[in-house]
């Protein structure tokens, strides 16, 4: 049923080719695609999905005289009616479970169900991360055989474990930086990032107090290598304002920076150190190590090279992998196995001349859901696993590549192989189509679309990223539909414009909710 | 292996069609010196689902878990009873497995979420927009330092004593690197907060200041005479809680004059998981200031037909529009914590959750009452919502907290711990009682508290 | 958004009032209704998705010289493919979680979480049926308690518990009856069934010998007493024939048996049983005690009235009460309680004047998996609770039955309330349509349709059974939905023949299914 | 009350709408004697989810769970490793939560899901046509042996001494009020079994012979000779298997000329749950039968735009259609843990259950090795699968067991407790071994029970 349908689309196809029309229904649903009211229409102040016993009348309270007497304004609703208010919502969205997602950049891999299961055992989810250290000694095990996982499998000497996510991570290793540099004398006041970079670069960068400045490209995608040292050139080292240099590799155009090596002996003999985003791990796990291309800093998303769930925008761990002389200024608190086996957490009180922490990221030990995980990911694939992983997401990306460079603009297929994600530009779309049409035509086809318009290096981006959990029958009958819209968006099928026909929501108007924000429910005027 | 779909064939078919003769050939951009020949050394290789489960229930077994012990720790993070649907909900493919709502058409389910999680958040605060939640209570505290400079073009916060020390250490490591003044101090021991002192350190450079309710120490006060006090000198008062369950039985910040208002969310359908993942909440009570807040927002709208809808808005505050000049470096968030404090927050309702409010505030108050007996026990504060602080006399609290430990009674936080190296504090221990506390476990508290505070020190 | 159409359909719509219209897609899906090819047609000889070492070739055997050598012909999938396959098919499902599911005699009330929860205790879960007795003393005593609780509901002395589900708890009441007159000397021959009883019913008695005679119904939908009584007194109680009948109280047509008591009395008097057929229980839990009726032997369906998952059809559990007559007919094994407060489970072994148990009826000890459930929801909801349910239950029927006599055949809404379910009937529909018209109709409107054609006694019966977990707001809703499609029914809406439109379905040729069966996949022919 | 939404408003508009002056209005038909006047006596009133979990967690932690514990029962139930992703599939809502497929337009989830299965057990069987499940593996044997009766029209049915005595009970319990006669006889003690003695019993007034394979002691022999002498006498040879998993080693019941073949699935995917819920298996070699066929059947279709679908099919051998001229009564089946079988099996493919039956073999043997060491231990099998007898010399086994479960270490189902009285099988212990038993579980097992047999009797 679900089978490639070979011949396609063509353009002499007439609209009524299209699905059976039914008559409108009274309730707005269409069968099992269920509309749903908000929460604040349908609960109510006096219903509660808790039994909890009533408030005694009079009970004392030591309050210092602040009871909230006005209603807050919440609503409830009993458990057979939230169990489906959640459930009609849930089946409003797309998620890997329900079909291919090649949200380029983003690592849209399955979540394995085992570690879904343990990160719930009572041992890892029922501590307190305040407990006596001796109670814990598990969970202090966890991190640390983590740690030792991540800088093995990248080849760097310590880790910092309590970033949040992957823009979090940046942050850590840009305050590294930062406070090695401040350690020497000077913060310096520059950090380099390629116009192709992700948003979170430039972000953290002036988080930090940077300013940040453009890394030129080449015509192939990847950094410019001369242009760089140049920069670099224009002062004596000692002189040098550039703190550091923020790469992604592979970048986002799905290259590898052939020259990451060369790039990263001339910023140390600047003086300055190299950010590597590691957001795009996955293409090189198990089989390159960033450690041995002269990487000081790299993050690793948790959330998508080991596969713990992105929950609908969250959340994630962000790691940090540090070089030797990055590694004192980790932050606290961080995890260390003492000489007799045990671990402990060292925090605020252990700051000395061997632990020149730039200071705390959060108030706890970081993301220990994810970390249980993460490490149950790592332990199911082993190194050997772990490099088949690299290898077949690698391969997945290209075999897209070479399946549609023949209709699609695909502006460094001649460079070489990609890596992990493939992509591709609307330059040849028909009509006033653009990316966006394509894009919600892939819904209709019961795809999630991969990212548009991003990296913003090439017109009408595309990036693709299929991950290695995919099977060759998905990715085959992807290239298909693919294929049959790009026909449809390059001959100019206006048709496309519409799209999406079958989701939940027809396009909706984000211009409308920018300009008059309606960001909380207001109960409708009477 | 049991997670990669293809099959050798497939690889050797999927090569030919690439024109690749091995995999080797796409990697060819990789320089030599760091090609590895084989998997890494030093690591294990893959290994059954059954075997892994082995060895993590095996590190699993070795901690001490909440469930079934005599459990009093807070500070910052709150052990609740979490509703099994809970968990359900989160659990579906759906909301696990997808990503930010980039794609709207497909993604009402989260929005629609996230557009109620907004209005909760934002009216438990007293506010009126709430964003769609940060990493969790100490970078969300932040967050509302680095906005208040932006408002305000300042650049000196004031922290309150009594701000959690690991969010003041948040804030002072960020500060330090953005060269902002920050101005905090240890608690000081006294049955109330020291409003009037934070008051006088308001000056005509201070952005804002911040203030945690209920505080460190677990006390209440009323923040509308300090909310005038920062407003009279142009600035802000940041409101700080690490206890949103407090707020169905006090008075929320934003009706008190906060201008900003953060927290921790983990205590409403999070759990505790060692500190992380969290949710960090993020409300404003003036709209105006909506376009200065960092993080996701997601806005009402209509599709091409007329129907209601729901996209992520204002994102040109965001760093995947704004790049350096955003409002934050943030994108992943706590999307699915929140998602799992919207559902819980909907099982309780106005009705629950001041239900739950009342059962804290009874348990802890008789929790009080009864450490208050046991000889050589003082308790500190005057007022309290579910945890507050008692005085170990003359016997440090991080002894008292390890020695219980060893009996299988987890008995609270000690400021020791918190601050370390600040001999006024160390006799402190913060005590915290929710509905998940038995009289038994109260009594066992008790119980091993006397028995600790009568040893004499060693 | 969800709100009540109040208008509604109307004659004069035209057929494009309908959803909008889109292309063909390529793959056969449509946004998130997405197809899903068979496991047959994916799956491989070579993949699987469980890691386990390969065989060692040569290694020995002790399996008599039967090694299996040809192909068994089974298909695998990894991990992210399974949990694709079943998460998109499930898609294709209705539930309780997705919306109302008004599906008469069925009690689709909603499935507390908590009891999913505690059900996967280890504790519970991962106990062996033959483990040595001091080891599983909280399973016993779970059984136990369960028992309990069912014989005070009822008012009954004493229960069985291993019946599997109504079906077999029917069988079992149906048993000890037979093993009670036979005991007495005589099975005697037949087993007094109404026309409007649950096909279960009759096929019970046929399956434990006996033969099969109506009870004639009165016009107001319940057993006609008198005549009941006629045909026991046909002969005098030692030569009657009649060794039980089986009753629904509540019947099958929502009715409650005014006259059981006396039914009972009657049935006693000539030496027979009386069997209650206790699926309907919902609607009188905690208000009513069977056991102050004279019933004799009565199952309960654990799977309705205490909410275990129907799980897309089973598994259920048929717990029976039994009066102090039949009791000592009980089957085997069970549990007792013994005097030193342990608990210890009577076998074959045991059988003795005191047990003279009609023998076993399946291998283990009943449903565990249902009994864990069924007792979390009994604590859950207490005395009170119950008898709430079944007033809620009720009072929604009701509320149903008298916002659609109007316009809706009610064949017995003169004689007075409904209990838990209502019946109506297909008369006054115009053109040629039908009651399964109508049920399509439902299906699009996000609705599961009502139990149709079912129970015999009306036309084109529609049974509405809306359980006590619905909120007002979705009865008020399915109300309207149901109205606009009962005034297109009546007016002749011709539409409605080829109902639904939406669902990932048309109409099925269940005709073509069952005259040329194919009934396992068959690889096509190349 | 968490689970009923209406509200008391609700209450009372609705019974406004329906005249009735209280809800007592609509219990009128009850008669006077039986209504009640208030809740029921003796009885608990609700209670929080909290509650309840602490109540059902006591009674939970009562029993020893094979998790961690050195595990060796079978006879009928297996414990196997079942795969995570199973349980995250059978509790969607839209599996667990729905009614069986009578709609078939918006139930095509379960039934492509029950063709599916119905496909694997088929093939895993050897035969042409699986049904949509039974209960157990217990009652199918009974619904083969009354198939055979419909079938051949004869009323006698010849068991073998190795079948589960459980499974002997109930179909002795259901033949004598149907009237067949049964021949049956507790299984001999030998190295192989008797299948002559089993031939020479079969008659021309036998309707079928029922044989277990793998046996209740765990042997394994050839039924193809057992298959002709059957049909010889116009008989069919039922196979009961109680182990699928075995199947994935030996060979196949149908091919070896069973006519109907039962068994017991809960070693896929449905786990030990104290005996229940368990899933019973049913299937025809030859596709004739399959109007005489108990059960639902799930069959393949097109819809009216002719695309295929699923529907059930075959109804009229159903009761809701055929009421007491139905194949069988069943109604209510073991849908749910279909679908675990279903998706466990789907995990596994051809590939990995024969791995996993390889695993199990090759443990088992490992472990027959070991204990054959052990003085005073004798083993009985010459063939088995993962499962076999042994004799403790001069002991009874019903004391072994309970003397290693004080031990922790769950032994083995011994031979006492499933023949009581039976003075011949005393000292027999059935030792089931898995993929889930380690070395170390082996030598626990060896070393306990070397003591046990040591130890004087009592
Ligand atoms: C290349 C790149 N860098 C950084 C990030 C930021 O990671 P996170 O979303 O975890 O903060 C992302 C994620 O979207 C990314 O794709
Ligand atoms: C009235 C009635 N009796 C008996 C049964 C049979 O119960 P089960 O399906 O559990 O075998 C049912 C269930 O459908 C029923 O509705």
């Amino acid at each position: 049923m679900n089978a490639p349908n070979k011949s396609g689309w063509k353009p002499e196809m007439q609209p009524d080719d299209g699905m059976q029309e039914g008559p409108a229904t009274t309730t707005g649903n269409r069968a099992l695609m269920l509309e749903e009211p908000l929460l604040f229409e349908i609960g109510h102040e006096e219903t509660t999905g808790i039994d909890l016993s009533a408030i005694e009348e009079g009970a004392p309270t030591r309050l210092g005289g602040l009871e909230r007497a006005e209603a807050i304004g919440l609503v409830g609703l009993t458990e057979p009616e939230t169990v489906r208010h959640y459930t009609r919502l849930s089946r409003q969205n797309y998620g890997i479970d329900l079909g291919f997602f090649p949200l380029g950049s983003c690592t849209m891999k399955h979540n394995p169900r085992l570690n879904e299961k343990l990160a719930r055992l009572p041992g890892f989810a029922d501590i307190h991360p305040l407990a006596p250290q001796n109670s814990v000694q598990g969970a202090l095990e966890v991190i640390h055989q983590l740690g030792d996982w991540l800088c093995k499998l990248t080849g760097m000497p310590a880790v910092a474990m309590s970033p949040k996510a992957g823009a979090h991570g940046e942050l850590c290793g840009i305050l590294a930086i930062r406070a090695a540099h401040e350690a020497r004398g000077r913060a310096r006041e520059v950090v380099l990032v390629p116009e192709s970079a992700h948003g979170t670069n430039p972000a953290t960068a002036a988080f930090a107090g940077y300013r940040v400045e453009d890394i030129p490209a080449n015509s192939e995608g990847r950094v410019d290598t001369a242009k760089l040292k140049e920069r670099l050139a224009q002062t004596s080292p000692e002189d040098c304002d550039v703190a550091a240099v923020m790469i992604t590799n592979p970048n986002t155009c799905g290259l590898f920076e052939r020259d990451f090596r060369e790039i990263a002996d001339a910023v140390h003999e600047a003086g300055g150190y190299v950010y590597c985003d590691g957001a795009n791990f996955n293409a090189i796990v198990g089989r390159v190590r960033p450690g041995d291309l002269g990487v000081d800093a790299m993050h690793i998303n948790l959330h998508k090279t080991f596969s713990t769930p992105h929950g609908g925008g969250g959340p994630g761990s962000g790691p940090v992998v540090l070089s030797e002389s990055l590694a004192p200024f980790a932050p606290l608190p961080f995890v260390e196995r003492q000489q007799d086996g045990t671990y402990r957490i060292v925090e605020e009180e252990h700051r000395d001349a061997e632990h020149q922490s730039f200071g705390r990221m959060t108030a706890f030990h970081g993301q220990m859901g994810m970390f249980t995980r993460a490490l149950a990911y790592m332990l199911s694939h082993g190194a050997d696993g772990l490099k088949q992983v690299a290898e077949d997401a690698v391969l997945n990306a290209n075999y897209i590549l070479r399946s549609m460079e023949d209709v699609l603009y695909a502006p460094f297929a001649e460079s070489g192989p990609c890596m992990h994600e493939v992509l591709f530009g609307d330059r040849d779309f028909g009509g006033d189509l653009s990316t966006l049409d394509l894009a919600k035509g892939l819904i209709d086809e019961g795809y999630h679309p991969m990212t548009v318009y991003f990296p913003l290096v090439v017109h009408g981006a595309m990036l693709v990223e299929p991950t290695e959990t995919e099977s060759k029958a998905t990715i085959d009958q992807f290239i298909t539909a693919f294929r049959s819209l790009v026909e449809r968006a390059v001959a100019g099928d206006e048709r496309l414009k519409q799209a999406p026909y079958y989701a939940p929501r027809r396009r909706l108007d984000e211009t409308a909710a920018a300009r008059k924000p309606r960001l909380a429910w207001q109960p409708p005027l009477a | 292996m049991r997670y990669l779909p293809l099959t050798d064939t497939d690889r050797g078919d999927m090569l030919e069609r690439i024109g690749a003769d091995s995999i080797d050939d796409l990697f060819v951009d990789v320089p030599e010196i760091a090609r590895l020949d084989g998997p890494i050394h030093d690591l294990p290789m893959h290994a059954s689902e059954m075997a892994v489960e082995r060895q993590m229930k095996a590190l699993a077994a070795k901690n001490l878990s909440a469930d079934g012990t005599p459990f009093f720790l807070g500070a910052g993070a709150y052990r609740h009873h979490i509703p099994a649907s809970v968990d359900t909900v989160i659990q579906r493919g759906e909301f696990l497995t997808a990503y930010t709502p980039y794609q709207p058409e497909i993604a009402q389910g989260t929005l629609q979420m996230l557009f109620e999680f907004q209005t909760q958040v934002a009216r438990l605060y007293g506010c009126a927009v709430a964003n769609a939640s940060l990493y969790d209570g100490s970078t969300a505290c932040w967050e509302a330092v680095a906005m208040s400079t932006r408002i305000t073009k300042r650049k000196r916060a004031v922290l309150s004593g009594a701000l959690h020390p690991h969010y003041a250490q948040v804030v002072k490591t960020m500060a330090h690197f953005t060269g902002y003044e920050i101005a905090d101090s240890a608690p000081a021991i006294q049955p109330e907060p020291d409003l009037n002192g934070l008051t006088a350190r308001i000056d005509e450079n201070t952005a804002c200041v911040v203030v945690q309710y209920p505080d460190i120490l677990g006390r209440i006060s009323d923040l509308s005479t300090l909310a005038e006090a920062a407003h009279d000198k142009g600035a802000l008062l940041v409101v700080v809680n690490t206890e949103p369950v407090a707020l169905g039985a006090i008075r929320a910040p934003g009706d008190m004059g906060a201008d900003i208002v953060v927290g921790e969310g983990q205590s409403i359908g999070v759990g505790l998981q060692f500190g992380g993942p969290y949710l960090g909440l993020f409300a404003v009570r003036d709209p105006k200031h909506v376009r200065q807040m960092p993080g996701r927002l997601c806005g009402e709208t209509e599709d091409a037909e007329g129907k209601r809808g729901f996209v992520l808005t204002l994102s040109t505050r965001e760093q995947h529009i704004r790049r350096e000049k955003a409002t934050s470096n943030i994108c992943t968030n706590s999307g699915l914590c929140a998602l799992a404090f919207s559902v819980h927050m909907t099982l309780l309702g106005e009705k629950g959750l001041r239900r739950l409010a009342a059962e804290n505030h009874r348990l802890a108050y008789m929790a009080a009452d009864r450490l208050a007996q046991v000889p050589g026990i003082r308790l500190l504060n005057e007022s309290f919502f579910n945890e507050f602080t008692v005085m170990l006399e003359g016997r440090p609290a991080r002894e008292a907290v390890r020695a219980l430990a060893k009996r299988g009674v987890l008995g609270g936080v000690s400021l020791g711990r918190l601050y370390p190296g600040v001999e006024a504090l160390e006799q402190a221990l913060l005590v915290a009682v929710t509905e998940t506390t038995t009289p038994e476990d109260i009594e066992a508290l008790a119980s091993e508290l006397e028995t600790f505070v009568k040893e004499p020190a060693r």
